[in-house]
Order: C-alpha cells, then structure tokens, then sequence
C-alpha cells in the first residue's frame, strides 16, 4: 500500500532510518535542533535522538563543514547541513581542498564518508542570496559524488546509499520540492540507486534532460506537449557526478533531439557539460543542435514577476522544445 | 522612576520613531499574510530602541551596513517609506527597484549600504568603506550593525582584527538578542561576554541595555565621536529581544513564553511612553496623534506601492554591469 | 623598438602605471609588500608607493577581499591578490554573494570597482590544495568580468583596463606564465581590450581554443603540426566572462572543426560551455564533433610526471588534434 | 647554566631527534638545490625543539594534524625517514605514493592527519577528529599544529569556539615563529598576546619557550593530561623561530640578519648539547655517533627514495574514490 508523503517528510524518514540503523550517524548544522531546521526537515528528531546526535552548530560554516571532515575521518558518518547552497561558498575551501582531495592526497591512506545536504533553487522570493544553484560546481570536483534527489522515492532513500558511500556525497535538496506530496510504494527502495539517471517519462519525439527543481516543471511541459501530439523522453539526470552518459546517449540514440533544463545560469551550467558530453558521444545521432534552457544569468532578483522570468517554466520549456522540433509558431503568445 | 532623558519634543520624536517602525513592521506583517510582501520578512519588534538610539546619533556622510533584519535602520536612516514598502511590493518604485525585497534594502542617497542576507557578510564592506574614509582623509563613520549570532562566523574575526590592526574608523553595532533563529547565545559561543571578545582585537568595547534608547543615543554618540576623532574602531553590545519569532516561517519553539513576557515588560516603547506621561504633559490625546502622523504615512506608503507600477520584465538583466560605455 | 620583458615584470609595470596614473588605485593582499609578492609580481612597490598603496594583510581572505569591496564602495579602485585561485575560494562568498550582485541588487545604486588578482594552474608540482584551475567557475557568475591574460602584451596593458571598469574584474595569471619572456612594442596598449578574443595563429584545417596557462603548449602543438602539413588556428579566449562567440563562431565557420584545450578538469570546465555554445551557434558548421582536452581529473598530485599526465601537454593536443582530423594513426608513440 | 632537565640518555635523545630534523631538513634542502625534490619545501630549521618536545609527549593512539611545515612532526611521529624521503622524490614507495610530497604527507598508521598545504585549514579537521572520540567515549588527544599566521584566519576563529563551546579534547599548538612569510605577526594581529587571544574563547592558554626542547615536553605532557582527562581544550602558544627562509622561493627581505642571529644564539640543538658537554660525559665522539647514526638514516633514506620506482602513470585515477564495491 503507497502512502502519501511529502519530500520534507521522506527526508526526514531518511535521516531517521539513518540514524536509527547506523549509530556512528550524526546530524550537523546551524539550527537543525531545537530550531527543527530552517525548512523543518529534521523537525522532532532532538528529541528522538538526542543533543549530540543531532547537533545545532554556531553559525560557522567553515569551521563545522570542516568538523564534519574531521568526525568522518574519526571513524563517525557525520550527515552535515547547511541552510542553503548560497552560504556553502563560506565552507567551499573545505569541501575541494580537503575532503574531496583527501583521500588521493594521502595516497588513498584516509577518505572521508561525509554526507553534505543542502538546499538549493529559487522560486520563494528570496533574492540573490538566498537563491543560487550551484550544483554544477560541485560536479565539477573529482573526489565527490553529487546527488539531487527530485522525486519522492529518492529524498525517501537516497541518503542511506549516500552514508554507505566511504567518500565525500553531496546531496542537493530544492527548496521548492519539500512541499511537494506523492505516494510512496513501501518497496521504493529498491528502485533507487545512486548511480544512474531514471526516465520518468517516456517519449520518441525528443529528450528532456532535467534534475532537481526542474523536474516538476519539465513533467508538466511534457504533459502539454502530448497534448499537442509531441511526446517528450523526460531524464531525471538524479546523480549529477558521476554522470550516467549510457542513459542519455541511448534516449538520443532513440529521439535525436535533446534540451536540457537547468536552473543554473547558463554560462558554465551543468547544462553545458551535458551538451558537450552528447556532442562528443552522439554527434551523428542528431537531427537538431543540443538546446539549453538555463536562468537568467541575473542576480536572482525578489519581485515575483521578475523571478518568474529568470527562471525556466513549463511554457518556455514548452517553447524551447517546439523550437527544438522546428514548430516556431508560438504557443504561448 | 528615572527623570526624563532629553527635553519633552525629543522623547515624542523618540516614542514617534519607535512606534513608526513597530507599526510599519505590524503591517508588514499583515500584508505578508495576505501576500503582498514574500519572501523572507524579518521582523524587528522590540529592538527598536537600538535603531532609534543609534542611527540618527550619526552624521548624515556616515555609512550605514545592516543585515537582512534593516527595516528600522532603513526608516531612521531617511528612505523614505513608501520606497521601502514599494520594494517590499516588488515594484519599480521600491529603492532597489523590486530586486532586493526586505532583506536587500540600500539607499545611495543616505550611505545606506544595506541589507545583507549573508550573516556576517556586511562586516567586511564595513571595514572596507572605513579604509576608504581613513585612506581619502575623510572624518567619517561606518556604523556596521550585527547580530550576535554573527560573532561566530569567521568573517566577524577577520573583519575584528583588520579594523584594530589599521585603526580603521568602524562602529561594531552588536544587536545581541540573544538568540540566531533558534540558537541561544551559550549554545553558540563559548564565550557569551561579547564585549571581553572584542577587547581579545583591542578593540574597547561597551555593553549597553538596548531597551533604553536614551542609553542607546548616549553610548552612540560617545562611541560615534570616539571613533571619528580617535580614528579607531569601538565595538558596542546593545542588549535586546525581539518579540517574533526570526521570521515568518519560524514557529518559535525554542524559548519560553515567560521569557518573552519578561522582556516585553521592559518594552522601549512603552517604557518611554509610560516616563512622557508620568514626568510631562502627555495624555492619551497626544499619542493618539502619533498614531496618527505614523499612520497616515504607512497607509500613504501602502497607497504608492500599490498603485505603482511593477518593473518591466524587458529590464531583468539592467544592473547586471554597467551599461557599456564609450571607449575612452 | 621592442623590449624584451617577462610576464611578471610586464603585470609589475601594469600594476606601477596602474598606481601611477590613478590615486585611487591601491594593491592589497598577502605578502605583496614587505616580501614582495609571493610570485614577486610586485617586488619593489612598497618602496616606491608606501605601505598605504602596498597593503600587506593577514591572512583573511574572505576579510581583506570583503574589506576590497567596501573600499571600491568608499570611492578607491582595490586591486586585491589572492595568492591562488585554491585559496580564493576562501573569500567566494564575499566576491559571488557580494561584489557579483551588489548593483542588482541595489537596484543600480552601488556597484563595486574592483579587481581582484590571482594566480592558477598547474605545473609547479605544488599538488592539490595550490595547482588548480577554477576560471571557469568564475565565469559562471553574472555581474564579474573575466580576464586571462596569457601574453606579454596582455599581462602589460589589460589591467588598466579592467580599472577602468565599474564592476568588478578577475584577472587570472597562470603561475606558469611569470617567466615567459618576449618582446612588447611600446604601443602594444592599443592592441588590447577587454573584450574580445585573439587568433594568435592563423589556420585553416582545425581551431584550438584555449586560454592562460594553456595557450603556449597550444601554440607549440599548432606550430609541430604545421610540419605535419595541419594549419591549426589558435583561439586565445582572453576574456573568459562574458565570451566572444563571435570570433569563435567566425573561426570554425573556416575550420569546420574545434578541439578545445582547458587546464581545468574536464567535466563542467568553461571548456564545456565552449562545445555547447558552438553546438548552439556552429551546429551546421561542424565536419566533426567538438573535442575538449582538459586535465585529468583528479586532484593535481605531486609527482613530476604524475602531474605532468595528468596536464594537457603538446604531444597529447597534438595527438587529439589529428583524431580530430580523422589522422588516427599516432605521431607520439 | 640550568642543570639538565632528564636523564643522560633521555636527553641525548632528544638531541639526537632534533639532529634527525635539522639533518634530514639541510639534506633536503640540498636535494632541491639538485633538482631530486621539488613544489614548495619549508624548512623547520630552528624550529626543532618543538616537534621533538610536543610529538612525543603524545600517545600512540592520539592523532596529530600538522601543516606544510612538517616533516619534523612526521619523523616524530614515527613515519620513517624512508618512505618521507621517497614522498618528497614523487616515488610510489612514499608515504602517500608521490602524489603529496613535502606538504602533504600522512599516515594512517600513526594517526598523523598531514600536512596541510591551506594555511587554517587542519584546525576544523582537529576539531572533527576529537568531535569524534567525545562521541565514541575514546580518552583521545588531538594535537593540532599551526603557525601564529594562522590565527588571523576564520578557520582559527571558528574552530576554537567549536572546540570550546563542545568542550573537546583539542591540544592547540601554535607555533609562533614571529612571521608569516614575510609579515611579522604585529603587522597583522591588532592583539599579538595569542594567549590572550585564545583566553577569548575560555580556552585555557599558556606561552612556552619554543626554544627549549625541555619546556615544550613538559608543558605539551602536562597540557595533553588535562585535555585528556579533562575533556575540553587547551591552548599552547610555543615561541620559536625559523632560521631559513619560508620557502626555497623566498629571498628573506623581511629580516634583519641581526634578528636571526640573536635567535640562532638560543638554538635549541645547541643549547641542549652544550649543557650535556658541560653537566655530563658527552663529547664529541658522542655527538659524532649521534651524527653518524643520522647520517646512516640518511643515506639509506635517500638511496631507498632513489631505487623505488615512480607510481605507474596508468595509476594516475587510483583513490580518487573508492574503488566500486559490490552491491549490498
Ligand atoms: C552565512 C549564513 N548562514 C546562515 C544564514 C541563515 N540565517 C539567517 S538569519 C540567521 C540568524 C542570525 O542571528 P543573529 O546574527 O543573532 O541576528 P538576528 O536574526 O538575531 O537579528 C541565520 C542562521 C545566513 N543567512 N547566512
Ligand atoms: C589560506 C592560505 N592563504 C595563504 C597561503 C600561502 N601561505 C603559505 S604559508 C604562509 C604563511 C603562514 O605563516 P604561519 O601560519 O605563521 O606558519 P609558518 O610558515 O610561519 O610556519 C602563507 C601566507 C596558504 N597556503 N593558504
Ligand atoms: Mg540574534
Ligand atoms: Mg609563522
């Protein structure tokens, strides 16, 4: 029997499976206690496990990232948080050049099993520090595994794969997803891994690539689009390093067409890697150049209405995939 | 009960800015209820003694750094409010025109650098304006105001250290309300003396009761004069309660209702109000007037960012960089 | 008359006119007075400018590059030194949260005048935590502009420039560059810009693109295989925010065909956004999918001849250049 | 003269692990010089006394996390002179497989967590280490080693408040050789009392004459203790000082040659040795065995370093991850 869940909820039964099966894990962050975290995913879990389990730090994001390298390398499974992606350039220096080097700069000697979460994604107003998504960036680091869970069954289950990990997993969570509710099938955990992408919607027409916050918004495109005779092949790309090129370069093997939706900006988005990656693995397999629909390459801004229009929707994804199939005739005015 | 601080006129102005900005934020509030205002809105009841006391205890060519919880700073610091309420709308009118919101607000005009939403992240630039005084030969003051949950970040040190180690004309305004969201100041800082810490940079340092806006405008006044003849920075720790929650979102769990009821019976607001009408002519008429006055300028300022018109989409990417320039 | 200079005394005399000219210019940074620059870059300044102009700091990155852009908000022109790119990552949240969004938003109240220097790059044996490569994380930034230098004529003239900006600039001088010496024309300033690539060779069987530190292996591969009977045209990017499609465009419109050689690592490097935009813009153009060449990804290691495979080098630009060109059999054993 | 503050034996060994340093360190410096190690070496030279008065006073199963600035604490520690020697010629027999080199050299074995090429950088870590044994129940010390440049960092300022806040068994040693390449720590410490600075944090602090082999055992034992059974922090301030310069690159502006002579007058190699010479039976054939002892390690070292063959290049991507396990 599924039961309805919200992703908040499913993180939070994550961390406490977690937490339950495995006594070396730990949480980590700035008012993840008494607070219940800033977007209230470990909401009761000081009380069900306790002040130094789950740990409220100083607001010293340098300092606890690093505390966090420093308890794994001490033999514990620290589960660090950091409010969101914006405020994780303070504790960067740690993230590349220690956890991430660690283990090839000893030799393989140390490694470090750290699993950083954090909040990423616009689209709540909250302006152009609080708005970032910069998980290209972290995909850009050898040493880490990066993950955007966007779905239910991987905010339910992908943290536990990510503690079996002996290597840093940074694990990206749009805010913009916390509130979203679908069933959750009691044997889902079978279906996640952390090392491939997943179609979530079959197409012939063309491929949609997408992750994160972006998944919602491209599966409503793809729901117009087949109203209009056009069925799109939706990638979740869920693990953004190492990337599963097999799957992409099979669903272009199939549809020829790709766009990828990124709510990074465009110059130097994970976006581009994907397209690089598809011209250098199936140039000959397309019919149309690789598209990308990325931000603004703005500040994200406060204004409601100029969000909006910084950031990918399902009508430009609608359009940019039209465009894509050489159908210009606008369908959104 | 203590004799008046200043001259009659100059406690009303004291109880009308204070009751400006409470009843500004009230109805921030209400028009975030009802959608008006989004995002984060952070809400300054109960410490407007601080913004009161201090801002206007400095010069009009000083600068003001603030955090994301600025609107009393704002306010004291002349933008007017119907440009604060605007850009909390997101409309074109609002002083960054619709793009920095409540937690973003800056004002050129008034050296009102804002508005930061990185804790700690002001203190820096604040040493850096102060450089740039000290280096051009300019008598002026940087006022960089913090809450203590800042004192934690690596930037609050580093920023310390520089502004003692160059003499640099910087005033720490320490807004300790005792908490960072949920954070209680002994569970963040081994040191919970704020002001022992600063003098660690030497850097004197002053507590001061933040709920007292005649101790708030002496302590900034001395601190203020100090630091722009002595050409060195003074850290104050203004101690003081916000009677929200952090933020809207924020269900306020972590402290206890007697706490909160404790700090309310030393409201400044009511404080000075209550010493008006024991010491002066001052009744219920002349408050009312207050009411009044600061009413009719929020429902004005509400009436602008209504009626004014939201920024055009085609200008999303203005103010990335500076238009492109003839080459010179 | 040309005289010969090194990069170093080129970037030195850059930052003397720079001083010179304007009053508001100031150099700050770690080590760049009393010690004279930890790559010497501006040895003999503090004599000449006083240690009001020559700013030795502590070691706070994220506090002094803070305290820059106060400064250039307080009326100065800062050029800040961050001794290397691994270290800025320190003061990140300060240049990306910051200077980067500042004007935005203000809604064009205040904008931020400064420039910011750092070294990059590989190929000291100095491993992981010095020898990176991160300009194409900061060209993923709006609001920055990013500069390159990678000549003489460069490294000379393009900071005077980036003053005359009133946002901010990264200016990256590849570590390897400071000894490269060669001839400057006395009126070499009227060569350069801010804004636009150069071709530092002319070709028409295939276009190099490349930057920094990177574009005189290129070069030396271009000129090896103009004796195989292969006219490479070699791209200098130069400014690596906002990138001159353009010139790029123009070139494989000739050449048909685009290698690209990036020291950074491979997956999400700036080399990516290279291949995607041809992809965008060139699509019909290419005879030939686009090729990257970048490092290894790995965390740069000690060893001489570890980092040197892990590096692009001639022979293997040279190697992808003619698998390019369908010459698969190997020139370099 | 002072009388010798150990035994006959204990003390020639400690002159002979400070001769172990100052040996291996002036062979390195040669080898540069020959092109065999290269990247950034900084020489410990001078600074002795205080790797082979701290290291030692530790436990076999406390860790240690260092800096650049290492290979003193390494020996100590117990890392062989060999497989440090083959790290530095790049060689796959060195303690991290040539891919570290003189900055950045581990072992597991001895729980020695580097070398540390970011200036702050293994502070956090040092924290995180003892974070753990508080939470595992271990009677663990975590030796953390820094240089007093380290101390206008963030990281410094964050770390010690964790530290102290969580009250964690983190033996701070900072080693204050008066410059940070070439600034002087009172051009960039407003407070250069660094005891009073980590008194700040309630961290208790004590200044130790980093010169004297004899003191530093003492007070890291003594300080070690109380950490351990006590739980919490302590901060040792060791005043020392370089006698070469920061790297092979750094032409030593900064220093008056007097300064450095002075320093030298209080050699820590020196002064030991002399008082063996005047207090006991110890001559120069005594020393000379000492000399011959390490020049026999020396030697083996080296040519160990030189007969090893280089990591395979095909082994370039080897630990960058994990290998892939088999599915659970
Ligand atoms: C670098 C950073 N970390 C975390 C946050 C999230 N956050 C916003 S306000 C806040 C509490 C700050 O407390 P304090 O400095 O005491 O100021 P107060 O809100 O009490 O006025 C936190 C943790 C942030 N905005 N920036
Ligand atoms: C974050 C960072 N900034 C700058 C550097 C460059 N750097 C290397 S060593 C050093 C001086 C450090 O001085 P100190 O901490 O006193 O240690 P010492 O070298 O004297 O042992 C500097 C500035 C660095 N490695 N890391
Ligand atoms: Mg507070
Ligand atoms: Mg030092």
């Amino acid at each position: 029997m599924n039961t309805m869940i919200s992703y908040r909820d499913a993180m939070r039964e994550a961390l406490r499976e977690a937490l339950q099966r495995d006594a070396r894990v730990f949480l980590m962050g700035e008012d993840v206690g008494m607070y219940g975290g800033s977007y209230a995913v470990s909401k009761g879990l000081l009380e069900e496990f306790g002040a130094q389990r789950i740990r409220d730090t100083p607001l010293s994001e340098l300092g606890f990232v690093g505390a966090g390298i420093g308890a794994a390398l001490g033999g514990l499974r620290p589960i660090v948080e950091i409010m969101t992606v914006n405020f994780s350039l303070l504790a960067l220096d740690q993230l590349v050049n220690t956890a991430a080097a660690l283990r090839h700069m000893s030799g393989g000697q140390f490694h470090v099993p750290l699993v950083v979460r954090m909040a990423t994604g616009a689209g709540r107003q909250l302006a152009a520090q609080h708005s970032h998504s910069l998980e290209g960036w972290y995909a850009h680091v050898p040493g880490l595994r990066v993950l955007a869970p966007a779905t239910i069954e991987d905010a339910r289950h992908m943290l536990w794969l990510a503690l079996q990990e002996d290597d840093p997993v940074i694990l990206f969570e749009h805010a913009q997803l916390y509130n979203v509710v679908a069933p959750l099938a009691p044997d889902a955990a079978a279906t996640v891994d952390i090392e491939r992408c997943r179609i979530r919607r079959a197409g012939r027409d063309l491929t949609l690539v997408t992750f994160g916050g972006m998944l919602p918004p491209t599966l409503a495109a793809a729901e117009q689009l087949a109203q209009q005779g056009i069925e799109a092949e939706v990638i979740d790309l869920r693990v953004l390093r190492p990337l599963d090129d097999a799957t992409i370069g099979e669903s272009i093997r199939r549809t020829h067409r790709a766009l990828i939706i990124d709510e990074e900006w465009r110059s130097g988005s994970l976006a581009a890697e994907i397209s690089a990656r598809i011209m250098e693995q199936a140039f000959y397999e397309l019919d149309a150049p690789v598209q990308r629909l990325c931000s603004a390459e703005v500040p994200i801004p406060y204004a409601k209405h100029l969000e909006a229009a910084a950031l990918p929707q399902p009508a430009t994804i609608i359009e940019a995939a039209r465009r894509l199939l050489g159908k210009q005739e606008a369908v959104t005015g | 009960m203590n004799p008046l601080p200043y001259a009659r006129e100059q406690c009303i102005e004291l109880v009308r800015q204070m009751l400006r900005i409470r009843r500004f934020e009230e109805t921030c509030a209400q028009l975030y209820g009802e959608g008006k205002i989004r995002g984060f809105l952070h809400l300054y009841i109960g410490e407007e003694a601080v913004a009161v006391g201090a801002v206007p205890a400095l010069h009009a060519d000083d600068a003001v750094v603030a955090t994301y919880r600025e609107h009393g700073h704002a306010l004291l610091r002349g933008i007017p409010a119907r440009t604060i309420m605007a850009e909390m709308f997101g409309k074109s009118t609002g002083c960054c025109r619709g793009r920095g919101g409540s937690m973003h607000l800056f004002d050129a005009a008034t050296r009102f650098y804002g508005g930061n939403a990185i804790v700690g992240g002001g203190l820096p630039l604040a040493v850096g304006l102060a450089l740039a005084d000290r280096m051009q030969g300019r008598q002026r003051v940087t006022a960089c105001f913090f809450g203590e949950g800042a004192v934690a970040e690596g930037a609050f040190h580093e920023s310390m250290n520089l502004a003692a180690l160059w003499q640099l004309p910087v005033l720490f305004c320490c807004e300790n309300n005792l908490y960072a969201m949920g954070t209680a100041l002994d569970r963040s800082e081994s040191q919970t003396d704020l002001c022992l810490k600063a003098e660690s940079y030497k850097i004197p340092a002053r507590r001061v009761d933040g709920m007292d806006v005649a101790a708030v405008r002496e302590a900034t006044l001395a601190a203020a004069a100090e630091v722009r003849s002595g050409q060195r920075p003074v850290f104050l720790e203004f101690r003081t309660y916000r009677y929200r929650a952090h933020s809207m979102f924020d269900p306020d769990l972590y402290r206890r209702k007697e706490e909160i009821d404790a700090w309310k019976q030393r409201g400044p607001l009511h404080a000075l109000t209550n010493q008006l009408r024991a010491q002066v002519v001052f009744d219920e008429t002349d408050f009312q007037q207050l009411e009044d006055q600061v009413s009719t300028e929020l429902r004005e300022a509400i009436a602008f960012a209504e009626a004014s018109a939201p920024e055009p989409v085609s200008d999303l990417h203005r103010d990335v960089r500076a238009a492109a320039r003839p080459k010179t």
